[in-house]
């Protein structure tokens, strides 16, 4: 059994001390952490577990390969990019989405409501994201072209503000967002998720350090099981995840939280998937780098599946 | 032309009050030429600053040419006791500031020729384009007097004018400013340490004593213009009205006290 | 002579004037939301931000809290170490020349890109917040020491090497006091980067202060909380900033202003 | 007495002791990296930044020259409005009192938070970019405007009067001018403020100039395209400010400094 | 004690440079008194700062107590021609500046008596709290004029300490000078733009010409002292000189031009 290290519960020095980083912020999106935080699973298996919001995949990459943070989530794609470009002691050890959560998403109302009404568009989006990475993928998907529409960077937060006032035409959003989206806007969302047509890119995954990977993957497989624990519990009653979240965040707009972790369930857990939680599949990830080196001409061409995942770690069924 | 009438000044400070004129009552006539004579800080600079409409005076009041003063005039001229040169003009444009602000600019180039005289007049031709810094502390004071000149003022108010001017510039400038007065029939109110130079200058010379000031006498001094200073033709007189303004001035030296040492 | 009334010498006056003034700021933010209906996913009114305050004051005050002491710590530390900087640059021309350009380089980072930096060298804890704080308001502390010394006038600096006084007596007997108003002007636009500093060191890595809360509004959409927390930036600021002016009148009473 | 030498005299070491200055800033960088071994991805080597500069100069220095226009336009802006703000705060301790307040409040906001709010309003055009440089650097601007204002020395100030002087005059003869050398002080702050302003600004909605540089490099890891991008804000930071100081040479030569 | 060997200074400015002093040889024994006329400009302050050490001289050499001087110096104490007094120290505070910078910490008590009893001999007594300020401008050279005899100097440049000064007060001060100069056995070195002061204080009056200042002739006053200003038992070998000097300083006026004007 995994609770060895801290089955004493209540004795703190037993336990060790560990670091993780949402991908962004306190979204609903990330309350498996806390679900996980608080029904005990970190410490039964051994981990006291300090979470900190992350401010961005890059952000927790560097975070994680500087050594400030044992363990992060981070969008796959993006990660992939990343490591693509730069040489980050850090590697992904299991996957939080099976499918991508990335998608444009518009209002109803407006000039955007199927794929074919892309072209000519405005979308807002944050610079390089996979949304923009992967449009050109998702274009070729769709059949539409995939140079008439133009993304304007900008920063996440102020996303939703763009497409309520009409600054934009549509946004890059991941579909958990949607909830978000449309309490800022006050309208019924459109959603054209990229995961619909583009099967095989992940959403997000955990990552941590190559080394730790390396040497103690007994503990990166407590910690994931624990973490998985808690995702597991979160999409079978995100009602109560988002209750434990707004314990940990006050801030937290329950409602608004509940309806992004319903969201996420088929892309944690999608009809036709039925591998553990958290599964890697090589072959999948393979096709992901492939897709990436195809968008962007400045990642490398050497790089594998190897290079970004350590598949020995990830969980199997 | 200026009627004081009971004015009295009290300044309010952290270390304490201090009472620098009191009940002062003086009426200068038109064309006159008044100087004023008193230990240092009994308050002359201070009653200049009255008059001026620099400063409202604590009690009493204060009129020039029949009017109340509640703020400076035109007519009036001030020459301060301290240079307050304008560092970023030349002397030439420092002299012609008060040309440029009441606006004269129609007869720019009289008054530029004006300037010119002026400062040939006090020695000052050939530093035109200098800057204040450049000259040194008697220069600066001439540059001063020439400010207070250029506009042919009614009432001229000088605050130690001569005081860091060598013997024979001042008995030139004071021989100068005799016949400007008497061309552009001037009021002055002239404020010296020079018993000497305020028996020579003056229709009156007003004594005042140390704080609080308050008018001790008022000499009339009628000896025949124009006067000279130093090898004059009336020394004995002039030596004369000197002694007895000499006794009025060592009187009470006990008393240069400020209130709150009291 | 100069007008004087009630309403420019009165102590309760100085402290009623500036409330007024805030409160017709405010008055003049709702009238704008009415006046072109702005939407309130882009400005909510001052009312739902007073509500949003009222909701949850303690935890509020309590990030505010975090915030305040990251900037007042920061701030001592960029006096701590403007000050010395700026006498080396008015000791020395060539220092001066030296050393500018590369304050300069370093001021001109936008501060926002290296705030994951900073998470990354010194963690999630008040340091990196600290340093940032340090880093926004650290030029114009020394910048205006530096100058406010240099324009000490020449007579004053004249009398002070007649007496024969060492360069640390020059310094701090006569060019650092005599800096001071311009110091204090320095501190004043120091102040308010300073808050802003410890914000931006909390967009990154931060569980806790204003920053946070403005960052984790974002999580809710709720523009309400985040303009709550930048209403309770402004108040600090505005006290900070008082605060300044109260020290100078104490410690300056010599410092003659002229209207 | 003091010590005249080539290096405090010359015109060329005026302008090379600056560049020796950035060039030891440049190598105490390098040798940092070697010394803690910090990695790549945190900090990338000036060669490696200087090569990616050299991948694409053209290109970079396009986005320089775009950021560049809004910081000096956004920067003439903030001085075309502070200045006669800075003159009606020393004109009225009554519009003093409101008007602080309310200037700090508007300064305390983390403008990084309302850069979004610009665009909504303004737009993907240069204008919301401009409005962030004038606001950034504004206070400054306007605090050391009326600060120099008010410490004009009362002997002045009742020279003109005694001239009877207008309010006008006052201002434009004597206040303005006596606070210029102030003046360029809270500009020389400003510039930096305004450089970054404008980065800030084009953090949202921009696709081109450095900014967008540095959030489009961001977000995919270019850390040596991102420190590009800062290295040429850096130089470009250094540029106007030594503009500022060659300006302030030519029209202040009244100014004295001391040493 | 003082030693000028063929000193000149030339000022560059923008509108041209001015030669200030030109050939200056000047011997001042050490407890002499030696005072300096000359007209307004002519460089007296110049070679007062020259000697002081504030300013290297364009050529000729300088050297006080047989040591070339390149620096101010701790025994040589300077009363500018401004008060230039530090706006943020009280009156007292002022005073003892030069004992502060010169850490005579050790007898801070000793010194504060020295400087209350020089206040009073200056009539400041009871304004020791005061700024600078809330002074007028005869008070303010008053404590410059302590400030600078606080630290008992062995030398002392005095640059027309008494010009801001009413006549009695000034009598009372030049007989307090020399009472000192004679207790401490100080070298002096005054300048002033009273020919009468300039005679009854010195042992050598030394007469500069206008522009460029050289020497124009030194005179030994032989009158025993104690001397006094004013009603004084000398008074006709006074006159006499005075006249004199007032010949020397009257001759080649038209000399009085900046070198960029010739
Ligand atoms: N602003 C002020 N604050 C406080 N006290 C002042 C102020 N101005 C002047 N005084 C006091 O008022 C008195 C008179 O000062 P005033 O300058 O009028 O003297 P004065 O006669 O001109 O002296 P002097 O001949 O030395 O110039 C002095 O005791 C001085 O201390
Ligand atoms: N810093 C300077 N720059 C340029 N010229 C100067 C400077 N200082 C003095 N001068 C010039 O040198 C000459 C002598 O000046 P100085 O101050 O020594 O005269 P002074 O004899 O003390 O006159 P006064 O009796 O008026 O005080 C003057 O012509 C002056 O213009
Ligand atoms: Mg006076
Ligand atoms: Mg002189």
């Amino acid at each position: 059994n995994d609770g060895q290290a801290g089955g004493q519960g209540g004795d703190g020095a037993a336990l060790e001390k560990v670091n993780y980083l949402t991908s962004f912020n306190t979204f609903g999106r990330e309350a498996y952490a806390y679900v996980a935080l608080e029904k005990g699973y970190f410490k039964d298996a051994g981990f006291d577990v300090t979470i900190t919001p992350g401010s961005g995949t890059v952000d927790v990459l560097k975070l994680v390969a500087g050594g400030q943070a044992d363990y992060g989530i981070g969008d796959f794609t993006a990660t992939v990019i990343t490591l693509g470009k730069q040489k980050l002691p850090v590697t992904t050890v299991g996957m939080i989405h099976q499918r991508s959560l990335a998608a444009i998403v518009a209002l109803e109302g407006g000039k955007i409501s199927k794929p074919e009404d892309l072209p000519g568009k405005k979308i807002g989006d944050q610079p390089g994201s996979t949304n923009t990475l992967m449009f050109p993928l998702y274009a070729k998907a769709a059949g539409i072209p995939s140079d008439q529409t133009k993304f304007v960077p900008n920063p996440p937060p102020a996303l939703p503000q763009l497409l309520a006032a009409g600054t934009v035409d549509g946004i890059g959003q991941f579909v958990v967002g949607v909830p978000l989206v449309e309490k800022a806007a006050k309208k019924k969302a459109i959603v054209l998720p990229y995961g619909k047509l583009l099967p095989d890119l992940y959403g997000n995954a955990i990552i941590t350090r190559a080394d730790l990977a390396k040497d103690h993957p007994d503990q990166v497989k407590r910690f994931t099981g624990a973490l998985l624990k808690g995702l597991q519990d979160t999409i079978d009653d995100p009602e109560a995840a988002a209750q434990t979240l707004k314990k940990y965040v006050p801030n937290t707009d329950v409602a608004v939280a509940t309806e992004e972790l319903k969201l996420m369930k088929p892309y944690v857990k999608p009809d036709d998937f039925s591998g553990p939680l958290g599964d890697v599949d090589t072959a999948r990830v393979q096709k992901v780098i492939d897709a990436v080196k195809g968008a962007d001409k400045e990642v490398n061409p050497a790089l594998t599946p190897a290079d970004v995942v350590d598949g020995a770690l990830a969980p199997k069924g | 032309m200026i009627k004081l009438d009971g004015v009295g000044q009290v300044f309010e400070g952290r270390a304490g009050r201090v009472q620098a004129l009191d009940g002062i009552d003086l009426h200068v006539q038109e064309n006159e030429f008044v100087t004023l004579i008193g230990r240092s800080g009994c308050g002359k600079s201070t009653l200049l600053r009255l008059i001026a409409g620099l400063l409202p005076p604590t009690y009493g009041g204060v009129a020039v040419a029949g009017e109340p003063v509640t703020a400076p005039r035109r007519d009036v001229s001030f020459m301060f006791q301290r240079p307050a040169l304008l560092p970023w003009r030349s002397v030439l444009s420092n002299v012609m500031l008060p040309v440029e602000i009441s606006g004269g600019d129609l007869d720019r180039k009289k008054y530029v020729e004006r300037a010119h005289e002026l400062l040939e007049l006090v020695g000052l031709d050939g530093f035109e384009r200098r800057l204040p810094h450049e000259l040194s502390g008697g220069m600066q004071q001439r540059v001063s007097l020439c400010r207070s000149l250029i506009r042919r003022p009614k009432v001229m108010l000088m605050d130690e004018p001569f005081s860091a001017l060598d013997a024979l510039t001042r008995t030139e400038l004071s021989e100068e400013l005799q016949r400007i007065q008497m061309e552009l029939a001037t009021t002055i109110v002239f404020v010296t340490h020079s018993i000497e130079e305020a028996v020579v200058l003056a229709d009156r010379v007003v004594v005042l004593t140390p704080r609080p000031g308050r008018l001790r006498e008022v000499v009339e001094i009628d000896i025949p213009r124009p006067r000279s200073l130093g090898q004059n033709a009336h020394l004995t007189e002039v030596a004369q009205i000197s002694a007895h303004l000499h006794a009025l001035l060592a009187e009470k030296q006990a008393e240069i006290r400020p209130v709150d040492a009291r | 002579m100069t007008n004087r009334s009630w309403l420019t010498t009165s102590r309760s006056a100085a402290v009623l004037l500036p409330i007024l003034g805030l409160v017709a700021a405010i008055a003049l933010w709702w009238l704008a939301i009415v006046a072109f209906s702005i939407e309130s996913f882009l400005l909510p009114t001052p009312g739902a931000v007073a509500a949003k305050f009222l909701e949850q004051p303690g935890y509020l005050l309590q990030q505010t809290w975090v915030s305040f002491l990251e900037t007042i710590l920061g701030f001592g530390l960029a006096i701590v170490a403007g000050v010395p900087i700026a006498l080396l640059i008015v000791r020395s021309v060539i220092l001066e020349r030296l050393v500018y350009p590369l304050l300069l380089a370093v001021n001109a980072i936008p501060k926002i890109a290296i705030a994951p930096l900073l998470v990354v060298w010194w963690g999630f804890g008040q340091l990196p917040k600290v340093l940032m704080v340090l880093l926004v308001c650290f030029f114009p502390i020394v910048i205006s020491t530096a100058q406010g010394m240099k324009s000490t006038p020449a007579e004053l600096v004249e009398l002070l090497r007649s007496l024969k006084a060492g360069k640390a007596q020059e310094f701090f007997k006569l060019r650092l006091i005599y800096a001071l108003p311009q110091v204090f002007t320095g501190l004043k636009v120091a102040i308010s980067l300073a808050v802003i500093g410890s914000v931006i060191g909390e967009f990154a890595g931060a569980t806790e202060g204003l920053g946070y809360v403005i960052t984790s509004s974002g999580a809710t959409a709720d523009v309400a909380l985040a303009f709550a927390a930048i209403a309770l930036l402004s108040v600090m600021s505005i006290i900070l900033f008082y605060g300044l002016v109260l020290l100078e009148h104490l410690l300056l009473p010599w410092a003659q202003e002229t209207r």
